[in-house]
């Protein structure tokens, strides 16, 4: 976890809570079926102020206990959208290890809390069940997809590339003059990419020699 | 509108949108067009204004009910008159009578009770009814009506079987069938103390809603309902009781009728633009069967009622179905006249037309 | 706007629109498209802003303006002209900004000749290559300069350029002109040229000055002509005129915003070349509630831009090197800026010695120019589109795709989907199961029979991304702004980062590679991999970025991070991945992770993220100080000159040097920095100014000129010459192109489609048709036509049209709509039709549908090698497309009826008979691809 | 008929809402001020909403054609919804007499035969939200209490008491509550759903998401007196520039519901929105209602006396 964003909310949880009406049955609260039946709303509503039913007398035990995610969870980490490039600032609610909520970082100059649908749907982005976490392989002519091992996966495309690199290196051109690489690797990014993925992504690339590393930003 | 408007651009005027397709939420322009069907008998009595609305759609939604409501409230307004029937027949020594409309009460309030819970969206909830009494509530005050009038109605039917009870039942347990029949009376009586409220609260439950066909009518409905109450019990009465103790009901089932009919008159031609509604498609057709019933249940109550068992289950279903007619029709109507926006915003439109804005004033 | 001001970026940030007087969207959906950086139009507004939006639709953008313009798509230069004409004719424009701060009174050339005269193009035009000689368009005493052995570059049409000028960088292949140029415009720097000497006529009234070049070049973009070209009435152009010159001036601002509705065009560079020339002229570049906004289209397409995952560019907009031309060190750099000249580009080699230490380490040293030759080399356009074209020549065997789905989001989406199923092997690492990843399986070219799933040979690897939630690292964002996002979950499962992926797949390599003594190999053998994990076992994003700022690597300060990019040595004794980054990382700090609260500072927010150059808010921001450093009015202060502390003070870090006084003048001969006097505002420029009219660094030409789009149904009004006669054509089987104007067959696909996004989905898809909440928002591909349009070909609201192209036909629900507005144009209506392009056909998507792109061909602009894909020919008909081959035949039917060849739309200059343009074979094709 | 507390029955007291349902030192009451002169449709509101409350989607992915408005309507799953609304307006705008119209505005011209002048065309969007009525019918009729008043005077459905007898729905004057539909497993299925004013929120001293999310504060949330406030002075601008269309929309405290929580500042009449033009509690009539069902039932009652009254068998 990142140590340096996390920002753990103190203030009050406990939500101000309203007398209604119950006081009269201290005496009798030691009785649990007294208790059941003080907490009946009618009773409640018949001995409380709120005659007509529609308040505090029918009010339920889990709504008065109902409480915001956000109060409950164990850290905020300070986030950037990933959709459009005004970058509005995200909260990030964690609990146990899983992102509970998104919203908009009220701290940020640029976007002051808000969000755009797409960055309200955030949440839904990094917790959608139809999301894919296994890495999937499709052989050559075939018809559906097989589940690989990460690392075997990892091997495979190291190996294709060690051996496509040399196959399309180009030394020279017709007159002499060095070209020092490979055409047949290429590659294509995002914009969602971050600066650093951008920047190993251009380094390693170069360094073997591949030239058609592009991006989004000429799309 | 300019009628060269291309199909669904912007919000429409007119009467489109009746047709709700798939929910209340679709629907709209381009989606066919509403129920202005020309050939209908009976032309509108308030002519169509010209009205805006979003897409055709509905400004107040529709109530989520089915069949089970309306047969609720028939079954609750034949169980308030039957137990009324009960108490009279009790009272005037008509055993008949009286165990008929014991058992019909009984019946009756269970359809009554069970069609109100599998109505429910969480049926297991069921009990959620009685956390809370509330005035403001309708259904809230019905409940705890049902929840008064049921066990006494059950104990007033069940009592018709007691005698025979207590020769079944083991010795030691006899005592609970003779006092089921000392309490007999009373819970028949006491139930029927409740009973005219258990069979007119169901028109104040429909009337208490925004939906233009119910709370337009809600000068009547207590009426309309009451009437009907007493239309069905006097009809199963006829149908279930001996001919010669259902003087009663069929006095009773005369006056209902009467009262109904004149009810609904007076509730149609109260109601403005939004009586149309129960004119029109199923609820018209409803409404104008149970009317049919109801008279012809009447004049065959008055002609042939006290000499003829025939004619009185006759008669008498007639009047049992024009009641259900009745609530089927209104039930009807409401929901119809919801799903247009035009009896939304056409009577608000006049009303501030006429009278400025609704301030909060009594009606 | 490199070319026009020194740097790419957008001049200012979102929060400053909030100030302005006058707002113009034009080429933007701002409202739909960065609905929150919206809000500061609409505080502009609460103030008192005009807000206009120009556009070929009515949008929620137009919904909130003052006043919709609409404009035929693809016309903005015409619009954009008058405006200029207005500014001109009526003297409307800052005098005193104009005199001190632009190239106004500079002479040009006298060999140079403007469109009018040539019928089109401008001077120098060579029509084999469809390429400028641009010696003629420089500054005039440049020329002999230049003449005499001055190392401005210009475009050769052969390789044999070595020879030729008798110059060792003098010829170039024609596209590393464009490879510099794309440097310039997508955020890198002014063109390279000698700065001494540049004469002057601070009357204006020379006839060969650039405000007198500009005068007769803009005196035809009448009203009339615009409501010709444009369909916009001449009350409109007069409105938004009237607009921006009553709000711009000492005391007022205007702020012009654009989007990908300008870049989007084979003529997007002179797009916003035209918005800066209204911009300077109105004195509006480098103050507060001026500028032009630049609106990137995702989180960090700045970002991928100055730490480029791009053909042509390294970091720091430095140019990729060329064969032949970059053949050392010393040649590279003297060609990227002149040593003559003023500004900071003078200090080239400092920074790729800089990045090439970061790469290199140890191994870049002094005698073997810091592993120069380490780098591999240019030939051509390597872009994205030519890929893909190489792809399907058999002629690559790999392709990564990190977060990026081509099947639906690039043109010609068909060309994409066929190029992927002739790879080897294929690595997609998403988020979703997008497009591009099943192409093998429910491609639209599986269902018309024209790809098979088993004889795909493709081996397609899906790797599972981590989302930002999961991941720290920095997003540049359109105020080139990084802000810094701190993981807050572990990645499920197989996810990770794509800085991860990369970083083990190139451990992976350099185990498999160790050892080797081929010289090939050394490059990735020396590189710099050995960067510090996190406790995860993750590589350490934090320890990558403090390399990209970079630290010293040997002296007193030994390990210490940069703190700024003077601070950089050319000695090998700092490095630094990215020369504008550096300053993120100072004091060992990472300045983008910066979250001090926007209400506990200033408005300018100094303190939140960090913004290249060196913080820096507001560029040019020496300009919103009078030449004297006095505010041009109190109401629009922002940069003053502190004569008693002798420094600039105001809210923002300078964008100049902090104690350089106005009236600081350079000594004779200086070079560099100190060659740039105290009221040069434009210090990235080889002379210090804003130029109005780019005497070098375009391709194009100096001066915007209108050109109807690749495929347009109107001739163009102004002169023969119909598009842009530098433009990218690519003449193959696979990427046919409508006749145009009055070539016959135009009529076949009479309409002008445009394609745009949603507010509810993100480009294609991948991001939002997998997610319900969006899914349902705009749940269906549609198309938007107008009434008029409807009726014309019986159209029904929500019924099916099928939109065909001479690529592809596809099939939208219909929205009619009176939002899509028929233009009067060339005395005929010209309807338009809106698609918006988040859909795709696929199977693992939420919901799908037809992808607009595939309607598109391949042509480019020759800057930057963007695609035109905002506005194409079409015909628009009832009813669903047809299935299967049927597909094919539909397409075919209207190729064979447009008389379409190989050749129609592909010929860069327009032939004197138009009439035979569609037809015309001759010799050799106009094709301007090596390899 | 019991003794009521107030002239109007069930209408809330002087005090608010809150007091009036038992709340004693209850918070200022807080509400929405939804202006759609600068809503831009984003629906950012629609998805925060959803995402806090994990509200499923809504219904099957169709395109509706009501512009760009996919969703409908206010609903079980949808408690935010922005309409959207294309039309052409004349010229020059009449001056409002305040004298209703059926008609729409400018459909009296022949649009299509005027040219295509812009300025004429608008396209009005607006984020409808439950109103949180000062006077709420689907609370009042509410049989088991699970809609209820809360604190900040806001109306709340309580999921673990509502047993989904579909009540409220019929109740509300503008069509806000549903009973949710779907399958089984899906949440909350089967009880009335609608916006909480994201009452947990509340509690924690949060804005409720969905104007927290806006990215053009159209949707302003705070305490109902000071929202009123701005309203006003809104308004007044608005008036003042020449937009003299604009009006407000269930800011009075005199109006059929007594006020909403939620109001609105709006460009045209409310059935335009799809709202009702002069909403009235129904609860308002329900004394009278209830005065007519006794008078009703002591007349069944009579009915019943007079049956057997007289008679011999």
């Amino acid at each position: 976890m990142a140590a340096a964003a996390v920002i753990v909310d103190g203030t009050d949880r406990t939500r101000r809570r309203f007398v209604d009406g119950l006081r009269f049955g201290d005496g009798l609260r030691a009785m649990g079926l007294s208790k059941a039946f003080l907490g009946w709303p009618v009773v409640r509503q018949l001995t409380g102020n709120d005659p007509l039913g529609r308040g505090a007398a029918a009010e339920s035990k889990r709504t008065r206990s109902w409480t915001a995610r956000t109060e409950t969870a164990d850290a905020v980490v300070k986030s950037v959208c990933p959709y459009c490039a005004v970058g509005c600032g995200q909260n990030v609610y964690v609990k146990d290890g899983r992102v509970v909520q998104i919203e908009g970082d009220p701290d940020s100059p640029v976007s002051r809390g808000r969000l755009c649908p797409k960055g309200s749907a955030s949440e839904q982005l990094v917790n959608a069940p139809n999301r894919i976490k296994h890495v999937l392989y499709r052989r050559p002519g075939g018809t559906d997809w097989e589940r690989i091992e990460a690392e075997q996966a990892l091997d495979m495309i190291a190996d294709r590339v060690v051996e496509s690199r040399p196959r399309w290196w180009q030394d020279t051109d017709e007159k002499g003059q060095p070209l020092r690489r490979t055409m047949g690797i290429a590659a294509l990014g995002g914009a969602t990419l971050d600066n650093e993925e951008n920047y190993l992504i251009k380094k390693l690339f170069t360094a073997l020699g591949a030239i058609q590393i592009e991006n989004q930003a000429r799309i | 509108m300019s009628a060269d408007r291309p199909a669904g651009v912007g919000p429409v005027s007119g009467g489109q949108g009746g047709e709700q397709d798939r929910g209340n939420r679709r629907g709209g322009p381009g989606r066919g067009r509403g129920r202005r069907g020309g050939g209908r008998r009976e032309q509108p009595v308030v002519p169509d204004a010209n009205f805006v609305s979003y897409y055709g759609r509905p400004v107040v939604r529709a109530s989520p009910w089915k069949a089970d409501i309306p047969t609720y409230f028939f079954a609750g307004g034949l169980a308030a008159g039957s137990s009324l029937l009960a108490a009279g027949a009790d009272l005037t020594g008509r055993p008949g009578l009286r165990r008929a409309t014991r058992i019909a009460a009984l019946g009756s309030v269970g359809v009554s009770l069970y069609t109100l819970v599998h109505d429910l969206g969480r049926p297991a909830r069921a009990l959620n009814m009685l956390r809370v009494i509330k005035p403001t509530s309708p259904m809230s005050m019905g409940t705890w009506s049902l929840t008064a009038f049921g066990p006494l109605a059950g104990v007033a039917a069940v009592a018709e079987v007691a005698p025979a009870l207590e020769r079944r039942l083991p010795p030691r347990l006899r005592w609970t069938a003779r006092l089921l029949a000392v309490a007999a009376r009373p819970s028949g009586l006491l139930a029927a103390a409740v009973a005219p409220m258990v069979g007119t609260y169901t028109g104040v439950l429909i009337a208490d809603t925004a939906t233009p066909a119910w709370h337009e009518g809600r000068r009547e409905l207590p009426y309309v309902f009451a009437a009907s109450a007493a239309t069905a019990a006097a009809g199963l009465g006829m149908i279930t009781a001996p001919v010669a103790e259902a003087g009663p009901a069929r006095r009773m089932g005369m006056i209902g009728a009467a009262a109904d009919l004149v009810a609904e008159y007076r509730m149609e031609t109260s109601m403005g633009i939004v009586s149309q509604t129960l004119r029109e498609g199923s609820a018209g057709r409803l409404m104008r069967a149970s009317k049919v019933l109801t008279l012809g249940g009447a004049l065959g109550v008055l002609v042939l009622g006290r000499r003829s068992r025939v004619a009185a289950i006759a008669s008498g279903a007639a009047l049992l179905a024009g009641s259900a007619g009745t609530k089927f029709g209104i039930f009807h109507a409401g929901q119809a006249s919801a799903l247009d926006p035009r009896y939304t915003v056409v009577p608000q439109r006049e009303r501030m037309e006429g009278g400025g804005s609704t301030g909060p004033r009594r009606p | 706007m490199g070319a026009s001001f020194g740097r790419g970026g957008a001049t200012g940030f979102l929060q400053d629109l909030a100030n302005s007087d006058c707002i113009v969207i034009q080429g933007s959906n701002m409202a739909e498209c960065h609905p929150v950086g919206f809000q500061w139009v609409t505080e502009a507004k609460k103030h008192g802003a005009k807000v206009f939006h120009v556009d070929p639709r009515f949008t929620r953008t137009s919904a909130l303006a003052d006043a919709h313009v609409p404009i035929r798509a693809g016309s903005d230069i015409a619009f954009l002209g008058a405006v200029i004409n207005y500014i001109l004719s009526n003297e409307k424009y800052f005098v005193e900004y104009v005199l001190t701060y632009t190239n106004a009174s500079h002479i040009i050339d006298d060999d140079f000749r403007d469109v009018d005269d040539l019928d089109g193009v401008f001077s120098g035009y060579d029509p084999e290559t469809g390429t400028y000689d641009p010696d003629s368009w420089s500054y005039a005493d440049l020329t002999e300069h230049a003449a005499s052995g001055g190392p401005t570059s210009h475009a050769d049409e052969e390789q044999n350029g070595q020879d030729q000028d008798g110059q060792d960088q003098g010829g170039e292949h024609p596209a590393s002109a464009s490879s510099r140029a794309a440097a310039h415009e997508l955020g890198g720097h002014g063109a390279p040229m000698d700065s001494t000497g540049i004469r002057t006529d601070e009357t204006l009234q020379d006839p060969h000055c650039v405000f007198q070049i500009m005068r007769r070049h803009f005196a035809r973009y009448t009203p009339e002509m615009v409501q010709e070209v444009c369909g916009v009435s001449p009350e409109q152009l007069l409105e938004v005129c009237e607009a921006v010159t009553a709000n711009s001036g000492r005391d007022r601002t205007t702020a012009w915003v654009y989007s990908v509705g300008w870049t989007h065009h084979t003529v997007g560079i002179q797009y916003i070349r035209s918005a800066c020339i209204i911009q300077l002229l109105l004195g509006n570049i480098g103050r507060p509630g001026g500028g032009i906004m630049a609106l990137r289209g995702h989180a960090s397409i700045q970002g991928s831009t100055d730490i480029p995952t791009l053909f042509n560019l390294l970091p720091g907009y430095l140019p990729m090197p060329m064969a032949g031309q970059h053949h050392s060190l010393d040649a590279y750099v003297e060609s990227i800026a002149s040593p003559d000249q003023k500004g900071y580009w003078t200090n080239a080699r400092t920074y790729i010695v800089n990045l090439l230490k970061a790469w290199w380490g140890d191994a870049a040293t002094e005698e073997n120019q810091y592993c120069f030759d380490y780098l591999p080399t240019l030939t051509g356009d390597h872009g994205t589109y030519a890929t893909v074209m190489d792809m399907l020549d058999d002629k690559i065997d790999g392709y990564f795709l990190f977060g990026q789905n081509p099947a639906v989001g690039s043109a010609h989406g068909t060309m994409q989907r066929k190029a992927l199923a002739k790879l080897k092997w294929l690595v997609v690492r998403d988020l979703n199961m997008i497009e591009s990843a099943t192409f093998w399986k429910d491609s639209p070219e599986i269902e018309t029979g024209e790809l098979k799933t088993t004889d795909i040979d493709t081996e397609v690897f899906f790797l599972p991304a981590a989302a930002h939630t999961e991941k720290s690292g920095s997003f540049t964002q359109t105020q080139r702004m990084l802000q810094w996002h701190h993981k807050a979950v572990e990645p499920p499962e197989d996810c990770s980062s794509d800085l991860d992926f990369t970083y083990k797949l190139g451990q992976k390599i350099r185990e498999r590679l160790a050892g080797s003594t081929d010289d090939r190999d050394r490059p990735i053998l020396d590189l710099t991999w050995d960067y510090p994990l996190e406790e995860s076992g993750e590589v350490s994003a934090d320890a990558v970025l403090r390399e990209i700022n970079g630290e010293f690597v040997s002296g007193d300060h030994q390990g210490e991070t940069l703190g700024s990019y003077l601070q950089m040595a050319d000695d090998g004794s700092t490095s630094g991945g990215c020369w504008i980054y550096t300053g993120v990382y100072a004091d060992e700090v990472n300045q983008a992770a910066r979250r001090k609260p926007g209400r506990e500072q200033s408005w300018v927010a100094p303190e939140w993220g960090w913004a290249w150059p060196a913080n820096r808010r507001i560029l040019y921001n020496r300009a919103s100080a009078d030449p004297e450093g006095k505010p041009w009015s109190e109401r629009k202060s922002y940069l003053t000159w502190d004569e008693d502390q002798q420094q600039w003070t105001g809210p923002d870090i300078p964008d100049f040097e902090p104690t350089k006084a106005p009236s600081y003048r350079p000594d004779e001969g200086a070079t560099g920095p100190e060659a740039l006097a105290g009221d040069d505002p434009f210090i990235m420029q080889a002379d210090g100014k804003g130029w109005l009219y780019a005497p070098s660094g375009l391709l194009d030409g100096p001066l915007p000129s209108h050109y109807e789009p690749q495929e347009s149904p109107v001739s163009n009004a102004f002169y023969r010459q119909q598009a842009n006669p530098t433009r990218e054509v690519f003449p193959r089987p696979d990427n046919l192109q409508a006749p145009s104007g009055d070539e016959p067959g135009a009529e076949v696909f009479p309409y002008v489609f445009t394609t745009y996004r949603l507010t509810e989905h993100h480009t294609a898809g991948g991001m939002s048709r997998f997610q319900p909440y969006l899914s349902e928002l705009q749940p269906e591909f549609f198309c938007e036509v107008s009434p008029q349009l409807a009726a014309e070909r019986g159209l029904e609201h929500l019924g099916w049209a099928t939109i065909v192209s001479p690529r592809t036909a596809i099939e939208a629900r219909v929205l009619v709509t009176e939002r899509m507005v028929p233009l009067q144009v060339a005395g005929r209506t010209v309807h338009q039709v809106g698609l918006p392009y988040h859909w795709g056909q696929g199977s693992s998507a939420l919901i799908s549908g037809d992808a607009a792109n595939d309607l598109f061909g391949v042509t480019l602009d020759p800057n930057v090698h963007i695609q035109e894909s905002k506005v194409a020919s079409c015909d628009i008909r009832p009813g669903r497309r047809p299935r299967g081959p049927a597909l094919l035949d539909l397409v075919a039917d209207y190729r064979q009826r447009a008389g379409i060849s190989i050749d129609t739309g592909q010929l860069r200059r327009t032939p004197d008979d138009s009439a035979n343009a569609g037809t015309r074979v001759d010799g050799r094709r106009p094709e301007n691809r090596e390899g | 008929m019991m003794k009521l507390p107030f002239d109007l029955p069930f209408a809330a007291g002087p005090e608010g809402p809150a007091a009036d349902a038992g709340w004693q030192d209850a918070p200022d009451r807080k509400g929405f001020f939804t202006d759609t002169s600068i809503c831009i449709g984003c629906k950012a509101c629609e998805v925060a909403c959803k995402e806090w409350n994990g509200v499923p989607q809504d219904g099957i992915y169709e395109l509706l054609g009501s512009s760009y408005d996919n969703t409908g309507a206010l609903g079980a799953s949808t408690w935010r919804h922005v309409a959207f609304i294309e039309q052409r307006v004349p010229r020059s705008a009449p001056v409002d007499l305040g004298m209703p119209s059926f008609d729409r505005p400018g459909e009296k011209h022949d649009h299509q035969a005027r040219d295509q002048e812009t300025g004429d065309f608008r396209w009005l969007m607006s984020s409808d939200v439950c109103k949180h009525c000062t006077n709420a019918a689907c609370l009042d009729v509410c049989p088991t209490g699970s809609l209820f008043r809360t604190e900040f005077g806001t109306v709340v459905v309580q999921d673990d008491i509502c047993n989904g007898c579909g009540y409220c729905v019929p109740a509300c004057p503008y069509g806000v509550i549903e009973r949710r539909n779907g399958p089984e497993g899906t949440k909350n299925v089967g009880i009335a759903q609608k916006c909480t004013l994201c009452y947990d929120r509340l509690g924690a001293g949060k804005t409720p998401a969905c104007a927290q999310a806006c990215p053009t504060e159209s949707i302003q949330f705070g305490d109902v007196v000071e929202l009123r406030e701005r309203a006003a002075q809104r308004i007044r601008k608005l008036h003042e520039q020449g937009v003299t269309d604009a009006r407000l929309y269930g800011a009075d405290p005199h109006d059929g519901v007594g006020g909403a929580g939620a109001f609105f500042l709006l460009l045209d009449e409310p059935e335009v929105y799809g709202l009702p033009p002069d909403p009235v509690v129904t609860t308002r009539d329900l004394p009278a209602m209830w005065k007519r069902a006794a008078i009703a039932a002591a007349g069944l009652a009579a009915v019943a006396v007079a049956s057997f009254a007289g008679s011999r068998r």
